[in-house]
């Protein structure tokens, strides 16, 4: 809508905004695998992926952040909060860790990966991609961020697109599948019994 | 970028004005439809409704009963649950009411102005998704519902929650589906440009997509859990729903953020169906210039989206005192098996139809 | 990212007028509790089991039914918008895509999925 | 500009968060939700990249992920329930002697 002035709209802008959405979602991400109960862990995961798009939506990624919010805050961490009301689970203590081996060593292995990438960070020899021709004015003088991901989706990435539906018709299956009491398998049994 | 100081404060001023402005109206919103909710059956029925309340000799038809409500609902008695989980049952009000105020910053009141020689939009968010952003924001007002049903450790508003937040979800779903068609037609996703593009009456969203219009005005109803839909709060089995537990201003909050939604779903009906600030056979940004007083426009363009509104919230009230209540396994069957393929199918045909029309 | 200061005023100001009005209930009133007036309310009976009682499944298909569908319609936006470059192309990409979600549809209601009883 | 690397240790530092808490909650509902952490945290990457790189593939990538992980939860948690239905708890403890 409008742009800010220079001295704001500066770099020191965005590090700033960028510090801030960092350090709040370390934050609540550890609140999120700490908490001791399942519906607290969801609250903080809903903040989380809030904080997630407001940092995409930092990045002028708009489509990605709305549909962030939409799907993932609005209908994914829904299903958890009613799975957990609907087993009733109560808070689980976080007194006596487990270590078994294979998990120390996963621990350990994800712990170097961590290392390695920081340190590659800090060197500044983070792998150069491929340059598209993609950068955010160009997105903005054809259309908008929306309209550009709607025609590579439609276009370029068709196949994914229809297999997506695919996927989607599999999950609804075998959730329904899964998830749901068979009364014709029930009744078949039941006459059986008697 | 190239835009200098200058500029960048006049805008930022305007959008701290208009957010007071509207602000200011979503708080006044509650009061004076709860005034409207008594009045309006008590005409209907022949009745008197609240007509005492008034300061000195002025009763002004008893709206100031819906302040003195107000004063007296802050000066409540608190009273938490044994057993609540607290954090949770103090934080709900917070996730109720934050969604619905934001959406409300996202419908353009009136069109462009110019003023001093800048142009002001009038609406306070404008983002590039358009009204994507509203049913993302809105999509958050379950939290609001279902943490407060669990918190408050009683299995009515357990239930109550659980109810409502399955009814909500399932029909954003058809009121994400009814707009489609709009886009469309429009070929945006941004409301301004919308707005503009009805032009005429025979150009208004009702008129070129009324299937849109029906699915859109009955997951409104839902979506806000009002009657006929309103199961979460079925007095007769549920007490009150998921705010059973909540007294005091805690409980207003849930009241707040309900008529803040319904009435910006008002609004939004009103801006995609009904040519939100514009007038048939009339172009209000013209005013400007026949009157002569900049700004004028959007006076006018704001009072007219706010008379279209007050269409579809005395639709909301009219509709509660007429329909008898469903039940749970109807609505959720005409959410499921009657508004989602007709929704799909309107989609369909309307993509088929303007395709060979177009190409 | 300009346009998004308005939306964190927006959201600075709903939390604010939420807390504020939790907060008002919190201090303003007066406090009296009494055993009987802090349990949850049942009618005025003595509560016989907790809140906290398994709920129905249904409630869970939908939750379900509501992410995949939901977005199927976040798809179907991105159609919407690219709709007027695309043409007939687009018109039969998304035919084929919404085909196969209705084959999807159709199992969920005749399984059942769909019923309250 | 924020350099893309800077999101990069964030985005790891979510994935390790994840990983703890998938490998050490034993509640089965806590490990799906580090697993959604854990894709969030690439889905960050990808955007991040997505940007760097002047690219869009990045954020169509991303829409993609979010259809994966919203089946990916929808599945997950049917065989949460079918499991608590058959054997009464979701604690990976418990379960665990289902092993072989």
């Amino acid at each position: 809508m409008f742009d800010l002035p220079l001295f704001l709209n500066s770099s020191l802008l965005s590090i700033g905004v960028f510090h801030f959405f960092a350090a709040m979602i370390t934050i609540v991400s550890l609140l999120v695998v700490v908490s001791q109960h399942p519906v607290k862990s969801a609250v903080f995961l809903v903040v989380d992926l809030f904080l997630l798009a407001g940092l995409y939506a930092s990045m002028d990624s708009h489509f990605i952040a709305a549909i962030q919010i939409l799907v993932y805050a609005g209908a994914i961490v829904v299903l958890f909060l009613f799975v957990i009301m609907l087993l009733n689970l109560k808070a689980d203590s976080i007194k006596g860790l487990r270590f078994s081996a294979p998990e120390a060593a996963a621990l350990l292995i994800s712990f170097i990966g961590f290392l390695i990438m920081t340190f590659n960070v800090f060197r500044g020899q983070a792998p150069e991609g491929i340059k598209g021709g993609f950068s955010i004015e160009a997105i903005d003088a054809n259309g908008g961020n929306t309209y550009m991901v709607a025609m590579r989706l439609l276009t370029t990435y068709i196949w994914p697109f229809e297999l997506a539906s695919m996927l989607i018709l599999l999950a609804i299956v075998a959730a329904i599948v899964i998830a749901k009491k068979d009364k014709i398998l029930k009744s078949l049994i039941q006459k059986e019994l008697r | 970028m190239g835009l200098t100081m200058n500029e960048f404060t006049v805008q930022f001023i305007a959008t701290l004005l208009k957010f007071a402005v509207i602000a200011g109206l979503c708080i006044n919103i509650p009061p004076i439809m709860v005034w409207a909710e008594r009045r309006v059956p008590a005409f209907m029925q022949r009745r008197k409704g609240p007509n005492r309340v008034g300061i000195f000799k002025w009763r002004l038809y008893g709206l100031l009963q819906s302040a003195a409500d107000a004063v007296k609902l802050i000066f409540k008695e608190e009273v938490v649950p044994e057993g609540a989980a607290k954090a949770f049952y103090h934080i709900a009000p917070v996730f109720s009411v934050f969604p619905a105020i934001m959406v409300a910053m996202a419908i353009p009141y009136g069109p462009d102005i110019q003023l001093f020689g800048y142009t002001i939009p009038l609406s306070v968010i404008r983002v590039d998704v358009g009204f994507l952003f509203i049913f993302a924001i809105s999509s958050l007002a379950v939290y609001g519902v279902t943490i407060a049903g669990w918190a408050s450790n009683n299995k009515y508003s357990l239930l109550g929650a659980l109810r409502a937040s399955a009814q909500m979800i399932s029909y954003e779903i058809p009121l994400g589906m009814s707009l489609i068609p709009i886009v469309l037609l429009y070929g945006s996703l941004d409301l301004n440009t919308i707005v503009i593009a009805q032009s005429q009456i025979w150009k208004w969203g009702v008129v070129l997509s009324p299937i849109s219009f029906c699915l859109f005005v009955i997951a409104m109803f839902a979506e806000t859990n009002r009657a006929p839909f309103d199961l979460a709060e079925a007095e007769g089995e549920l007490v009150a729903g998921f705010h059973t537990e909540y007294t005091s201003a805690k409980f207003a909050a849930f009241f707040l953020a309900e008529y803040v939604s319904m009435f910006v779903l008002s609004c939004l009906a009103a801006t995609v169906f009904f040519g939100g600030w514009q007038i048939p056979f009339f172009d209000i940004r013209s005013l400007d210039v026949l009157i002569g007083i900049p700004g004028v426009s959007g006076l006018v363009g704001f009072g007219v989206l706010f008379v279209k509104a007050a269409f579809f919230m005395w639709l909301y009230v009219w509709v509660r005192w007429t329909i008898p209540r469903f039940r749970y396994d109807q609505l959720m069957s005409l959410g499921w098996k009657f508004m989602i393929p007709i929704g799909l199918l309107n989609v369909v045909v309307t993509a088929i139809v303007l395709a060979v029309i177009r190409f | 990212m300009n346009v998004y200061i308005p939306v964190l005023i927006a959201l600075g100001f709903g939390v604010a007028l939420g807390s504020i009005l939790s907060g008002l209930a919190h201090f303003m009133g007066p406090r009296n509790p009494r055993p009987e007036k802090n349990d949850p309310y049942e009618c005025g009976v003595p509560k016989v089991t907790g809140a906290t009682e398994k709920m129905s499944v249904k409630f869970y298909l939908t939750a379900i039914l509501f992410i995949l569908f939901d977005i199927e319609t976040i798809f179907l936006y991105l159609w919407a918008k690219a709709f007027p470059q695309l043409g007939w192309f687009g018109v039969i990409e998304v035919m084929v895509f919404m085909t196969i979600l209705v084959v999807g549809y159709i199992y969920v209601v005749k399984r059942g999925a769909l019923e309250w009883d | 500009m924020v350099p893309v690397e800077h999101y990069f240790v964030l985005a790891t530092v979510m994935f390790f968060l994840g990983i703890c808490g998938a490998l050490f909650r034993r509640n089965l509902i806590m490990v799906l939700m580090s697993i959604e952490l854990m894709l969030n945290a690439v889905n960050l990457v990808f955007i991040a990249a997505g940007r760097g790189n002047s690219s869009l593939d990045g954020q169509i990538m991303v829409v993609f992920v979010i259809t994966v992980a919203a089946c990916e939860a929808a599945v997950g948690l049917a065989m949460v329930i079918a499991l608590f239905r058959k054997y009464g708890t979701v604690n990976t403890d418990f379960l665990r002697i289902l092993r072989g």
